[in-house]
């Protein structure tokens, strides 16, 4: 009798056993692989950072805004933005000389259709925000001083528009924590 | 920690999934009602899912064979055509016995395309298409066109297209007698007729609609008489409304005399070669 | 040794996955618009097949018939994310680039479909045969399309960064119809066709 | 509500799973060949994809996200995805076995059918609410059966058009569903 339980129970075990092994082994290279990634994401950042910043040597982190100092010098300010663009997530990276005035605009990563959602890598779209006042950071249309790509409206628009929603919530957070 | 409680976590969902699985199969209920019946019957059939016997596809017909047994003998099933053995184990499945004379039969076309084109058609290859424009291409209205729609119809490939005369041809032995062909001629060309039937009389042309500029090829029947008059073992009876031959298939000895002695040549064996006698060497 | 060799030839050509069987379509044509990346996807497609052919092989005298694709799902599942997993850590530009394709290869319908059709009814030989054809075919056909579409979509090659070559006139206006889901389909299609015309697939 | 709506109808059409996000290829090209083939397949993966993101959207939530074990949540969700449409089967198997056999293979096929595995990742990677995660389910189903029926009228009148032999078949399909993209792309402006 017991046999025959366990011939017809055979097929969820069965499953089960097959469920546990992946799950394990999944979880092991998870573990191997964490540290790995959270390195290599920073790394990648401190990149991006340098490339913002030539003259950079240290720099503080706190609530997530980058105090960029070279020695003593407060150099400026860095903070990152997100927003779902045509095909993807597009990350980028904002760069402040001071409280008012933009440094520059990095786009750290893109899953754009290529060759029209790329574009906003390139030159006229990407370096109109460097010396742009910071208030200003909002699409022409709604007052703001960006433009967007004609022809790649979707991807153009979710980085204007994440670069002004991140810098309106970070400024709150310098003026804040100046006062 | 929490990566094995993880683990811990998505094993369970794997047991639930097995678990569903293994219960919707114990569970349910296992047999449809009555499954087991047609199930056994439903084997037999060729599973070929033809359609001929009118349901759809073998299951639907065991289903209905199951239900009132005595409908099985007029069922024109083709594959039970063949094998007695088959036909014997339905008889014991269902209690009834079987005749299986009603069941043999062949598709005959009823055209020698012989008609010329009356223009060159470059539309949407297919018969009924072609047949909606002003009656199709060729001469006489009645005419095969060779675009093969009954080609798709037929599933046991028992039909062809002759490529110098343009019309389909059927293969005699291949073709079963499923009927799938005679519903997608647009002309109506194709008619079953008993398998043991030996001369077949290749002409659709009627006078029911006459069309200035149509008329019939030169194989077309002129309704002379001649085979009729022929015939030494009066096989043939004269339809008078069609005026037209028609055969009698167990008084005809294939002798061929109204074959040579048709003007137009409008009549030609059914059967295939080798079983005709006078074409023997 | 013959029926090995036959095995894999079949793969290559006589029923290449893309062009012949039509599977695996779904993440052959997004990632075609540029070499690298799809490079990088036969290779991890040619990397879990391989495994998941293997296994399938192996387990499959003790495998219960009714769970029978959910267990082979669920390995293909690991190897996937093994595979996604070491590259978003050791090759991240192109975890970035294959984007959401890579975790649906579980779904691509090669991997499952040998393994349902083929690993799990012979033996473990012939089932690496069958792997290795069929993922160097879709290798290949991924390159070919590939190579068509960046260069009549961005008017340069470029392999691994450096430009291969590039076409003088498209460089200014590449054709970008090329670069987008459509032009994959008419570039495949078109394929599809010549190779029939040579003879190298039967027509329908 | 309004928000559910867009949903739907973005899901739909503007990213329609088949056309614009390249899901979903291998039965949309195996199954387009007869109209009511396409009619019950799209059917059936829409009420597929509809229980897999109910069930699956409480599976992310409680246990995956609470656990930071989203690296799971591809195995978890095919794991379901492939235990339901087992369950259909069987299910449809025993009650009703004319269908089934009209089904014959394309059951086995929506296991392999990277859409509903994409409906479930799009679903966790928004973060949509479980009412949000159903109506984008229905709305990718929909979508799915659109293109599949569209895409199989034409196959239809295809068939028995005049085209050159070595275009028979398959290569015409590939160049209509290309047409069929562009179409698709012009949605792209509307939500």
């Amino acid at each position: 009798m017991r046999f025959n339980i366990l011939k017809r129970f055979y097929a969820i075990v069965f499953l089960t056993l097959v469920v546990i092994i992946s799950a394990g082994l999944l979880s092991l290279t998870y573990s191997l692989t964490a540290e790995q990634i959270k390195l290599r994401q920073h790394e990648q950042f401190l990149g991006y950072l340098a490339e913002m910043f030539p003259e950079m040597t240290n720099f503080e982190y706190n609530d997530e805004l980058y105090y960029v100092y070279d020695g003593a010098l407060l150099l400026g300010y860095a903070f990152t933005a997100g927003k779902a663009g045509y095909s993807g997530d597009i990350n980028i990276m904002v760069g402040l000389s001071d409280k008012e005035t933009v440094k520059g605009v990095l786009i750290i990563s893109q899953t754009e259709t290529p060759g029209i959602g790329t574009r906003i890598l390139e030159e006229p779209f990407i370096s109109q925000f460097a010396g742009m006042n910071v208030n200003d950071l909002k699409l022409r249309s709604e007052g703001g001083q960006a433009d967007t790509i004609t022809g790649a409206t979707v991807s153009s628009k979710a980085v204007i528009e994440a670069i002004s929603q991140a810098a309106v919530e970070k400024l709150a957070g310098i003026n804040g924590q100046d006062e | 920690m929490q990566l094995v409680a993880a683990i811990f976590l998505v094993a369970l969902i794997g047991l639930l999934c097995g678990l569903a699985i293994y219960i919707v199969y114990i569970r349910v209920p296992h047999k449809v009602p009555g499954l087991g019946k047609i199930d056994e019957i439903n084997k037999l059939l060729p599973g070929m899912n033809c359609g001929a016997c009118g349901y759809a596809g073998c299951f639907a017909f065991a289903q209905e064979v199951s239900r009132n047994p005595q409908m099985a003998s007029q069922a024109s099933c083709p594959m039970l055509l063949g094998n007695d053995e088959v036909i014997k184990q339905l008889e014991i499945a269902l209690g009834v016995s079987i005749d299986t004379e009603s069941m043999n039969r062949k598709a005959m076309l009823h055209c020698k395309g012989n008609s010329e084109n009356l223009f060159d058609y470059s539309g949407s290859q297919s018969c009924k298409a072609a047949s909606l424009l002003a009656g199709g291409f060729k001469r006489c209205p009645y005419a095969c066109l060779g675009l093969g729609d009954c080609i798709h119809a037929c599933k046991y490939h028992a039909i062809s297209i002759d490529k110098n005369r343009g019309i389909a041809v059927i293969d005699y032995v291949k073709c079963t007698g499923c009927a799938l062909c005679v519903r997608e001629c647009p002309q109506n060309l194709i008619s079953m007729v008993s398998g043991r039937s030996k001369v077949s009389y290749r002409c659709n042309y009627t006078e029911i609609r006459v069309i200035p500029g149509r008329e019939r090829c030169d194989n077309g029947c002129i309704h002379c008489r001649k085979c009729f008059a022929a015939c030494k073992y009066d096989a043939i009876v004269w339809n008078k409304e069609k005026a037209i031959p028609e055969f009698d298939s167990a008084r005809c000895t294939l002798c061929g005399e109204c074959l040579t002695v048709c003007p137009t040549g409008t009549l030609e064996f059914f059967q295939p070669a080798e079983l005709i006698p006078s074409q023997k060497p | 040794m013959g029926k090995w060799f036959k095995e894999f030839a079949k793969g290559l050509v006589v029923s290449n996955p893309i062009f012949v069987l039509a599977l695996g379509l779904c993440p052959s044509l997004a990632v075609t618009n540029s070499l690298d990346n799809a490079l990088g996807m036969s290779a991890a497609v040619i990397f879990v097949l391989l495994c998941s052919n293997v296994l399938v092989a192996l387990i499959r005298t003790w495998v219960a018939s009714i769970v029978r694709i959910p267990v082979f799902i669920v390995i293909i599942a690991t190897f996937v994310t093994m595979v996604s997993l070491t590259f978003e850590a050791y090759v991240p530009a192109l975890y970035e680039s294959l984007g959401i394709y890579l975790p649906l290869i579980v779904v691509n319908c090669i991997i499952l479909g040998r393994a349902e059709a083929f690993a799990s009814r012979n033996r473990l030989s012939l089932a690496v045969a069958d792997a290795l054809g069929m993922g160097l075919g879709f290798m290949l056909a991924l390159i070919i399309i590939a190579v068509i579409r960046e260069t009549l979509g961005s008017g340069s090659l470029s392999l691994f960064e450096h430009v291969l070559f590039s076409l003088p006139v498209l460089k200014e206006q590449p054709v970008s119809l090329f670069l987008l889901p459509a032009g994959a389909f008419l570039v495949i299609g078109l394929l599809l066709a010549a190779f029939r015309r040579m003879g190298l697939i039967k027509n329908e | 509500m309004s928000n559910i709506l867009t949903i739907f109808v973005g899901m739909a059409l503007i990213n329609n799973f088949v056309l614009v996000k390249f899901l979903g290829l291998c039965p949309f090209f195996g199954v387009s060949k007869k109209l009511s083939n396409a009619a019950s397949m799209g059917l059936a993966v829409t009420f597929v994809m509809f229980l897999a993101s109910a069930v699956t959207w409480p599976i992310t939530h409680y246990i995956l996200a609470p656990l930071e074990a989203e690296f799971m949540s591809t195995v978890t969700y095919i794991l379901v995805i492939a235990t339901l449409v087992q369950i259909m089967e069987l299910f449809i198997m025993r009650t009703n076995y004319g269908l089934y056999s009209a089904f014959g293979i394309y059951l086995a096929l929506i296991t392999t059918n990277c859409a509903v595995l994409g409906v479930t990742l799009v679903n966790a990677r928004e973060s949509f609410s479980f009412i949000e995660s159903l109506a984008s389910a229905l709305g990718a189903g929909a979508g799915f059966a659109l293109v599949l029926v569209i895409m199989s009228g034409i196959r239809e009148r295809l068939g028995m058009s005049d085209i050159p032999k070595s275009m028979k078949g398959l290569p015409v399909a590939f160049l209509v569903a290309a047409l069929l993209g562009l179409a698709f792309s012009g949605f792209s402006g509307m939500v």
